[in-house]
């Protein structure tokens, strides 16, 4: 009750964070039609600054981290991203007149991680002033590689056919596919820079005082690409929106409970967990799909990448990043 | 002076771009052109230059144009069997006439 | 294997754009690709990628391939009349080789 | 006299300010010939901040702004818009070898509003320390909407033939399209984030920061597109030229003259009269010409896009913007 | 209404427009219409839109169609000899069928 | 010895610097087959920012710069540029399997002038708080079009056949069409405004912020170009390798020589001389290829870029920046 309470206060007061308002204006303009539009160059910018700045920032404190309590939080990232494909793989592929290779897919996508919920949830951790290691985003890759393994994989061992002209698509070749992306590439070299250079300087001057700006901008372009999908979703079968919607919960709730146990066994911070709960329950939307176009390309990517952009993205954000954040104020309260 | 040659046009998502490169220079040509583009076909639609989240999807328009008829058919029926049957993209074949350099 | 075809190419305006995909759409084609442009004609020249106040008046080529000719002359004609005589754009058909999937 | 003297005075004043010299730059490297450009998507991204910027600062002060002393500005705005109109109307579209369409086009243009030019207004005043209420671009609509409207209408009325293929273009049609403009979407949107969210931070941390800067790199394509157009105007009857001098100004005088009476009514500050002012000057260089281009196809572009961009916007940025301030000083000085 | 027609498509590297377009509106071409590409040939080999250090030497694709096919042949030589014989790009042509305005 | 011991000091620091890091670290991605990229829109922003920036700031230095002191490396300029042009010419072109043309034109850009190599090194300077005339930077033409002439020139004597189809390719129109170049009229642009207007708060609040930001991403690029560019150089003549490691070291330590002089003659300051070493040691990236390329259409893009592009550059970043700065520490010590 006083949880519900609780909740829906900080959903409200959610409302008020720029950064959700920003995705939700995107999805409203999109829906009147406007014609506004932010150039592709700008947008793909604007990923490689933010991820960049998640890496310096992370490369600079895993200097003085204790990697120890860096080592069960990767592990349990592993274990998320491999969980949420299989169970995408006992439900969504079980369900009626859904193809496996689209289930597989798409339990993949929502198995792996969004660069930009990920910021989206820094940045509101920052906003109610709530601390976190800087090195959670080093997670990012130990629970989006896997993810996608695993759904190309099951895809590739299912269907004999599901191998691509391009002949077998070897796990190897799919880990560096993920890795050769613009977003990890982007997150591994800030984090190396990071680690060996000192780039203090030109990170605060320059990389933190874009940062929330370009996420509003991202948040923006978002919404408005959620909403612009949505047509392309309507065509597919609708339990592909049911899993949009539920995935992201449960799949951060796995992780908000296995990040719980790091909290006891090594202390990962509150706000640590929250960053865990929040990249489980985001779904890829930059280095997933083309990874999985290449390792299913017998899946339609009408219906990946819509219930993504379209469902899986903004619940993500707007409904479980107040929602886990909220939860750390009552679970760790005591 | 000018010579009948074939141009061979293929569209198909980004993310094949290379895979086609090697099958055109294979096939013998000694050039192409590639512009971007956007485009609806019997899969996806996809956006232009609006920020798109998955730019590997959007279309590119590669032309090779090749003097040998026969190889610019056959580069066709690689390109159609190899990448078409699965994925996304066409490929189409038109009679020009080149100036020789 | 092979097919003759009929690839219809429109250019014009960017902000004729949604009205030609509705034309090229109702006229039975199966698919078309836009390719972002600049170009001179009887009205404006435009610049191409540096910056342009207006965008909206910036080029783009829309080409669709379709297999029935007579279809893609009704096109032709149809976009014509109901867009060209008074605004910017022309319209060409070409004979293509298509492979079918 | 000595109001000449300080005009003369500020207007030199003025060539000192960054601002203008980023446009008389522009011509000047675009008249040399140089091969420097700024990229189409960093020009629209550009835009974009800044109307963003200006929307978030505006719907943040909306908030407690008294809405009476917003109405009769508006109302006067709206007028403003179509007064400019008319007064094309019967001069321009009457003069010899001027087509009415083109006539009509170009005085819809000049009626309606330019972000770039309120923006360097904006940024002057900010130089001058003159200071006005944050609403005030919350003008913009109100007179460029109505200019549009009435623009096409006239032309429409007039010539049956004008009637483009897409049949009859509506009043609705033409305001909901305005509305959709890349200009007023994103003005509008970042006066409802501003009103509704928190976006305090983010707006001091990134939109006002770039402001200046990407004002001034604005200020440099608007000079560059200013001379580079100038060879298709020459093409056109050179009353566009001589309109397009004198109108910013006629149009500048009637807004400050209305801006004024606004003062004494509900006591709209002085900096707020130069707003109002300086958006009558403006002439339309974003949202306008679309929607006349499909409003009244029959127009030629290169007539009114040619005496806007390459006269209308330098005078309204380089003459008007000094020439009421000055008046501001000395009007409202007593 | 519809007439044969043919046309001119010009690849060569940026810095050459300018040229090229005066040759082009020299022979009597009433327009033209530019994409910006990339590609490969005996030449270079150039990036598309990832950043270029010379952007200069990235390729344009010119279509300039002509009623008149002597003319149109006419500007192709000219480009080939003036051009071509030095620098990177092609030229070809192809038949087309234009509809009347 | 000791000189050694303090140079390799130096250059290990040198590694620490973020400037370097990044450069290297685009190397690295390349290496990996990485598909991050940085868009072409974004890159030709950055390269206008920072000369806006560097024209801006010299502009306003200038002002109160006594321009007898300018006089002197203004003329040392003119004469390096000649030099290496000439050393080119001796050496490079000299060699076996080695086309003259292509030898000119390479000599041409490594006589010529780096941007990014410019601002790398004075952003070095900063990081070690060298102070230096911030007018240093009007060099870069005086240096970089005499090279573009002389090569052109020199060419266009020795072999008839290369004269383009344009005819005639005089020293007047190679100087335009230099200074026409979209980075040297950003440079010259910025200069002028800096010196008539007054964009200090422009500057400070937005060029001078975005600076150190943009060129990190500028030498991710330069990295990323330099090694996509070596599989191409790899077909050309194993000379040019060599000639593109050594020359940037040669023309670097003549101009520090001359720099030298000119510091014992009119007081350049150490910081000076390193920029001039660095200018001397720099290679043209933007404005040089396209002039050369029209200017000697005989020679192959191939040789000259990759040089440049390749080795050149990476040279003259990593090795010369931290060898003259070292060296001034010990030539100015005494
Ligand atoms: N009939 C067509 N005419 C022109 N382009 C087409 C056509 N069909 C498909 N395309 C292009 O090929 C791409 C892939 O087509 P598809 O594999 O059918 O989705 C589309 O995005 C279009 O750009
Ligand atoms: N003869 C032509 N050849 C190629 N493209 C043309 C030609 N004429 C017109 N265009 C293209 O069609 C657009 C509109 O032409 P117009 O309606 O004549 O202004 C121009 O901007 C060109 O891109
Ligand atoms: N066979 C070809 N097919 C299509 N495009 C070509 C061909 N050969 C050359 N090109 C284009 O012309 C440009 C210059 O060619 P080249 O002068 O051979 O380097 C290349 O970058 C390609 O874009
Ligand atoms: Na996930
Ligand atoms: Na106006
Ligand atoms: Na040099």
């Amino acid at each position: 009750m006083d949880l519900i309470a609780s909740f829906a206060a900080s959903f409200f007061n959610q409302l008020q964070s720029p950064t959700l308002a920003f995705l939700i204006g995107g999805m409203a303009i999109a829906a009147a039609g406007s014609k506004l539009s932010i150039p592709d160059a700008v947008y793909r910018f604007i990923i490689f600054v933010l991820l960049m700045s998640i890496g310096l920032d992370g490369g600079m404190e895993i200097r003085d981290a204790d990697l120890a309590a860096l080592a069960l939080p990767a592990l349990f990232a592993i274990l998320i991203g491999c969980i949420c494909v299989l169970l995408g793989a006992v439900t969504l592929a079980r369900l009626p007149g859904i193809a496996r290779d689209d289930a597989l897919a798409t339990s993949g996508l929502f198995g792996a991680v969004s660069a930009s919920t990920l910021a989206a949830g820094m940045v509101v951790l920052d906003e109610k002033a709530i601390p976190f290691e800087a090195w959670t985003p080093a997670l990012y890759p130990f629970m989006d590689i896997p993810a996608l393994v695993l759904a190309i994989v099951l895809a590739t061992l299912h269907a004999q056919k599901s191998k691509g002209a391009d002949g077998q698509y070897g796990v190897g070749q799919i880990i560096v596919d993920s890795l050769r992306g613009s977003a990890l590439s982007a997150l591994i070299l800030g984090m190396v820079i990071g680690l060996l250079a000192q780039p203090g300087q030109v990170y605060e001057e320059f990389y933190e005082t874009l940062f929330r700006g370009f996420l509003s901008i991202l948040m923006l372009v978002m919404g408005m690409e959620a909403w612009s999908r949505l047509a392309a979703l309507r065509r597919v079968a609708h339990w592909y929106m049911l899993y949009a919607f539920f995935a992201p919960i449960v799949h951060g709730l796995i992780g908000f409970a296995l990040g719980w146990v790091a909290h006891e066994v090594v202390g990962l911070s509150p706000g640590g967990v929250v960053i865990l709960a929040v990249i489980s329950a985001s779904n890829s939307d930059i280095s997933g799909p083309p990874t999985l176009r290449a390792g299913i390309p017998g899946a339609n990517p009408s219906s990946y990448i819509g219930a993504s952009t379209s469902i899986g993205t903004p619940v993500a954000i707007a409904l479980c990043i107040p929602l886990f954040t909220t939860l750390a104020g009552v679970v760790f309260a005591q | 002076m000018f010579h009948p040659a074939t141009k061979v046009t293929i569209i198909a998502e980004q993310l094949l771009q290379d895979k086609l490169i090697d099958a055109i220079e294979a096939a013998g040509a000694k050039g192409y052109t590639i512009v971007d583009g956007s485009g609806k076909g019997q899969h996806l639609t996809r956006a232009s230059d609006r920020a798109v989240i998955v730019s590997d999807f959007s279309i590119i328009r590669i032309e090779a144009i090749m003097a040998d008829d026969a190889q610019a058919h056959a580069l066709a029926t690689d390109v159609r069997d190899r990448f078409f049957t699965q994925q996304s993209g066409i490929v189409y074949l038109s009679q020009i006439e080149i100036i020789e350099r």
